[in-house]
């Protein structure tokens, strides 16, 4: 099962031209420079720009080929705009429930007290849109497309205009409603790290073409691609979660037996997990260094070393078993180090650094 | 009788023939229904199957063309008025006896109806044409042409045209006195303003209704009408 | 004061505007719909043939609507052949009659406030499971209700003024197509300016009171600006 | 086939439809732009009382027109008091009568476009060093368009078509104040249905290229949703 | 010189009470949580708000006072609103033109070309606003706002729908033009890096009231305020450049003696700078360690200690000569390490984590 498109488009002097073969579970993220058309295509998807040569099916289910135009209201979608959008003649709660009322009780699969709380606006409930705050008006767009209960959510930077502490409230909310539910999700972000937070697949676009698509741990590492060279470029691991330990760390277990310390986190043990880790925050060590308050020493083979867009810094691709580990160190402690590939090395990684 | 007799009548007759309907509905017990309106424009209607019985049209063209094409009855067809013309002003002062003042022409508008269409303003222009006037005045553009005789009365009662052609019987007070001044012209300055009623095709639908409209046609041809409508300002012929 | 007929002839005229008003508006919201958003080039020809009802003078428009709709025309010979009656002198005949004359007060008004209204909304309604026919009522109407009170407005008290056209399609008939305006004219006419002062008054103040209500009444609705 | 009278109707027709048209439009944008923006609750009293002259059946409002405008009218007397003349019978008359008439036409579609442009756009404007009559020129005139194109157009063809105020205040003097609405009118009660329909397809004509070449224009133009 | 601005506003359950002194040169940030009031009080100072107990100056001249309001279109003042807010009437070119024609040639003080070339707008310009992206939408309102070459800069989260590159090159435009034409800006953002890069002093609102408000180094590092807490907690220390060396890394000078490398940048030896070093990017040793690739080791000494939001991490404060370093380790490390207020320590901070 899965989410195919292909789009063929021309607006203007912009082409967009893509295939598309998305996995039907998870979130995947659509990335790219502004203008490299990631609305357009969550437009097309929706149905909102009349296509001709263009197909797309959901889960088998085809919404859309040469014969076939399934009409936007009929596509059980959410969709979150870039701008909040919301009704002007409507007060918050006409606003929310106007989704929520079209979808038949039976296919109500959102709860409304909830999504009202969880998004911080059980008192905003009476007020108009002119009488919010940008980012209570895009939380409002996000419930309103949660409430319609999709079988396919569109979000376009759902998140832009939201305080890390609102994203941070909002995110595990949308990450549950995606574990527990099951909806595909199709997320529009530049914030690469709300994207390998929460995307498991990942759509790479330039100019109106698929640079890379795959699974994002698989895209995140691979040098070629302009997301290992960012400035927030991250890998992610994959570990099972061993043990919660009474000063509020957990330990997470490699497939290859070593251990990785993180904050704790509130997940039952044995569940797989995967941890993020920025190429930033790991350091290199030839010998593990003592009274060093870092606790995570991991030892690693140096598989490639490549230049980075600022001249003064190098990536190194670091092989953790049969998972792969980046690295960002300067020039100048790669020549200090002597650093040559196959050679074997210690990552070294703060606690306090990862994420799940 | 149950059904009304539906008249189609001339505006400016409109106010004595109520009159003389309700005088009739108290002495006959019958019923009236009167729609005014222009002579062209009931002409038209009537052409298109108006349920209309009578016509009293404020000329005679009409109801001779409508006799000839078999809309009207031709033995119905009589004259129960003939108009009178008179220049008329609410200035005591403004006419003499001799309208000189149309000689003058010491005034700015001259009301009269659109000779084309209304029989007073066809008379309005003939007596200015004999008086020798009329093609100065309408070259000074001072003639102002109103829709109907009842809007030159309009236009010369509030004041904006300072006189105007009207008919007397718009001008003559119930005790027959006449405020402001006017002047009667000789009936030899133009042709007789006669107004013509006809009892129409649609009332033979109906005999009963042909009946009771005979009968009130019949009526105003009797003294107590006739005194009615001479003394509302119209001369009236005695004879068919 | 006011003589049967004047009262009759007051509550011909109300009726008359609300029922020719009520239908304009049925009508011509799908009409407005299509040409705010049809791309056909030819659009720009009917809207101006919408405007055409207003250029004629109503009585000579009322002498072809006559013409038209009475026993020898095309629309009255054609309901006579079908076993119906003509529709001169009838207040059916009437409403038509004023229905078309007041055409472009509903079209414009409506065609303008449907320009505006589309766009992103829709789009949002549609991804919130509203079809079509839901969009308009739950969007469309509401953001384009200043339109409505215009094309109602104006073609209300546009036609408890008008007479021209009436008076030729209706007959002027007291008690069936006699209507205020009429009533007002002949008193004139009559010279009964009495009459006709009264009546007016009591035209002017019936309308003005209708009228406020409605401003107020769209006033008590939240004013939605459309930015 | 036309007479020089009908000739110089034509032209008078059309001289009075631009020129009240566009008096109305100067005169009534800040009336409109006002009622669009006050906050004062008798606003609702002003809405009303401009639909007012559509109420009274033309003619009779010409004749209270005549009345006011007339040597012994209020208006009339000041002018004739202050050495002019009073305003009966005259083109100034005219203007004025049939402006009275088409004000609900501007009014009111004026006022809701203004309703619908103001907000966010201004502020921005604002911002960007624009003083308020700048603001209204170069955002307020451009987003409200449509309406600006309503009241043009329905003012214009209704000037064309009325007649009713025309003629009591005009006077129907041929070659001045004869317009040719009442030619036609003219035409058909002297039952000369020829010249009638002549005159009457004439107008039509001219009228219908004139709407078809505002409404081409305006397409011409960027259609702005303002979403 | 300054900005002083005392406003009292209620808006319906709202109200907003703030007394603000910024400085008249720099960049201040007005930071808080969605439906602080941020916006609001934009609106206040741009005379958008008709606030009767309000009172305004800006480098002396009065504003708004009890008696005087100067309307919005006298303030010499660029606004970037919270939403793009283009002319739809309008295509990019005579968007821009707008505000620029209607500045006296004299006063204008911004290259029109260069502003367009800088903002990515070239090919752009004969675009209606309804054919762009967002991103694009959002530099049009950017430029539309600089090009009024205004004496007060107001930017309502102007970089939330700008992706990582753009904003990398926005960015130093906007830091160069306030450098150079000496522009105060009040910048309202939601992302602390941005906003710890860019400003130099900032408020910090909660609920409509000024939480505190002060230079931006002193708010960084003070524990008893959120921002310390924050994930991206940074401090910000000043050093002077001391050397460009050939491996591309830049030596920093500290008041005390001691170096920070950092990736080369391009400015000129002995110029003051100001380097962001987040809380999460500085780890503790107590002996320096050997064979390791991260290339900064402070000496410092341990100022305080205080708990995180987090109960596995700690903050600690770092006193480095005359400045104040953070770093946040995990409770384990402190506990392992047995770190104690007064103790001399290494701070460990990647060359590669390093800021300007
Ligand atoms: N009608 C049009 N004519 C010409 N170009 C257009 C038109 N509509 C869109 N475009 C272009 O298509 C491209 C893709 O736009 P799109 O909105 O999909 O970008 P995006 O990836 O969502 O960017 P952002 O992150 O800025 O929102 C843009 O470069 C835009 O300028
Ligand atoms: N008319 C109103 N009635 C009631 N509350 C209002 C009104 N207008 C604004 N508010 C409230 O005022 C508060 C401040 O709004 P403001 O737009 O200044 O927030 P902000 O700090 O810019 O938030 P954001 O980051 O989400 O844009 C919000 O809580 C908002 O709900
Ligand atoms: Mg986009
Ligand atoms: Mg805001």
């Amino acid at each position: 099962m899965s989410i195919t498109a292909s789009i063929n488009l021309q607006r203007g002097s912009f082409q967009l031209e893509v295939k598309l073969e998305l996995p039907a579970k998870g979130i995947t993220a659509l990335f790219g420079r502004s203008g490299s058309g990631k609305t357009t295509i969550l437009r097309c998807i929706a149905g909102l720009e009349r296509v001709n040569s263009m197909s797309l099916s959901v889960n088998g289910d085809v919404w859309q080929d040469e014969q076939l135009f399934l009409p936007v209201h009929q596509r059980a979608l959410g969709y979150v705009f870039q701008e909040a959008s919301l009704f002007p003649h409507l007060n918050v709660e006409r606003n929310l429930m106007f989704g929520y009322n079209r979808v038949a009780k039976a296919q109500r699969q959102i709860c409304f007290t909830e999504t009202v709380e969880l998004l911080g606006l059980s008192s905003l409930l009476k007020r108009y849109p002119e009488q919010l705050s940008g980012g209570q008006r895009q939380r409002v767009a996000i419930a309103r497309a949660l409430l319609t209960s999709p079988r396919l959510l569109l979000m376009d930077e759902p998140m832009a205009s939201l305080d890390q502490s609102s994203k941070a409230e909002i995110l595990p909310y949308i990450e549950r409603l995606h574990a527990s539910l099951g909806i595909p999700i199709i997320y529009v972000s530049h914030a690469i790290d709300e994207v390998s937070r929460l995307a498991d697949y990942m759509v790479l676009l330039e100019q109106g073409r698929v640079l890379a698509q795959g699974p994002l741990q698989e895209l995140l590492t691979r040098t070629d691609l302009p997301l290992a060279h960012s400035a927030n470029a991250a890998a992610v691991i994959k570990a099972r979660v061993q043990a919660h330990s009474d000063d509020y760390i957990s330990e997470l277990q490699l497939a290859d037996g070593q251990c990785l310390a993180i904050s704790q986190q509130n997940i039952a043990l044995g569940t797989e997990v995967r941890a993020r880790v920025l190429a930033r925050d790991v350091a290199i060590a030839l010998v593990p260094p003592q009274q060093f308050s870092v606790n995570n020493c991991l030892a690693v083979t140096l598989l490639e070393i490549s230049d980075d867009p600022n001249p003064g810094h190098v990536l190194l691709k670091l092989a953790l078993s049969d998972q792969v580990l980046l690295s960002r160190i300067s020039r100048r402690s790669l020549q200090r180090l002597a650093l040559q590939p196959g050679q074997l090395l210690y990552a070294l990684v703060k606690a306090v650094s990862l994420d799940l | 009788a149950a059904e009304p007799l539906r008249i189609a009548v001339a505006a400016n007759f409109n106010g004595s023939l109520q009159q003389l309907t309700a005088m009739y509905q108290q002495q006959h017990n019958q019923a009236f229904l009167i729609s005014a309106g222009s002579s062209g424009a009931l002409y038209a209607q009537i052409q298109q199957a108006a349920p209309f019985h009578l016509f009293f049209s404020a000329d005679a063209q009409r109801p001779t063309q409508l006799v000839a094409e078999q809309l009207a009855l031709a033995d119905s067809q009589f004259t129960y008025a003939v108009g009178v013309p008179v220049l008329w002003s609410t200035d005591k002062q403004l006419i003499d006896e001799q309208a000189s003042v149309l000689k003058t022409a010491s005034f700015k508008h001259l009301s009269i109806a659109e000779p084309r269409n209304a029989p007073y303003g066809a008379a309005a222009q003939q007596i200015m044409q004999n008086l020798g006037v009329w093609q100065k005045l309408n070259e000074e553009k001072k003639l102002v042409r109103a829709q109907s005789i009842g809007q030159a009365y309009s236009q010369v009662a509030s004041g904006a045209a300072p006189l105007g052609f009207v008919a007397l019987a718009q001008i003559i007070n119930a005790d027959g006195s006449i405020t402001g001044s006017y002047w009667q012209a000789p009936t030899t300055m133009y042709e007789p303003i006669v107004q013509q009623a006809v009892i129409l095709k649609h009332a033979e639908q109906d005999p009963q209704v042909l009946i009771a409209a005979r009968k009130f046609m019949h009526w105003l041809q009797t003294p107590d009408a006739i005194a009615v409508i001479q003394a509302a300002g119209y001369y009236v012929e005695n004879t068919r | 004061m006011l003589s049967a007929d004047d009262i009759t002839a007051l509550w011909v005229t109300f009726k008359l505007a609300v029922v020719s008003t009520a239908i304009l508006l049925l009508l011509c919201t799908p009409l407005a719909w299509w040409l705010a958003h049809t791309r056909w080039r030819g659009r720009t020809v009917i809207e101006a043939l919408v405007m055409l009802p207003l250029v004629l003078p109503p009585t000579v428009l009322g002498f072809y609507l006559l013409l038209l709709l009475g026993p020898k025309g095309w629309v009255g010979a054609s309901l006579e052949a079908m076993g119906f009656n003509h529709l001169a002198f009838t207040f059916t005949g009437l409403v038509i009659g004023s229905m078309i004359y007041s055409l472009p007060f509903v079209v414009q008004p409506l065609t303008s406030a449907f320009q505006a209204a589309g766009g992103r909304m829709l789009e949002v309604a549609a991804t919130l499971r509203s079809s079509p026919v839901d969009r308009f009522f739950s969007v469309v109407l509401p953001l384009s209700r200043r339109g409505f009170l215009t094309a109602t407005v104006l073609s209300f008290a546009h036609t408890l003024g008008e007479f021209g056209v009436i008076i030729m399609v209706g007959g002027n008939i007291p008690g069936s197509t006699q209507v205020a305006s009429i009533a007002i004219y002949n008193h004139v006419e009559a010279m009964d300016y009495a009459s006709a002062h009264t009546l007016s008054a009591i035209l002017v103040t019936l309308s003005f009171s209708l009228l406020l209500a409605v401003y107020a009444l769209n006033r008590k609705f939240k004013v939605v600006a459309i930015t």
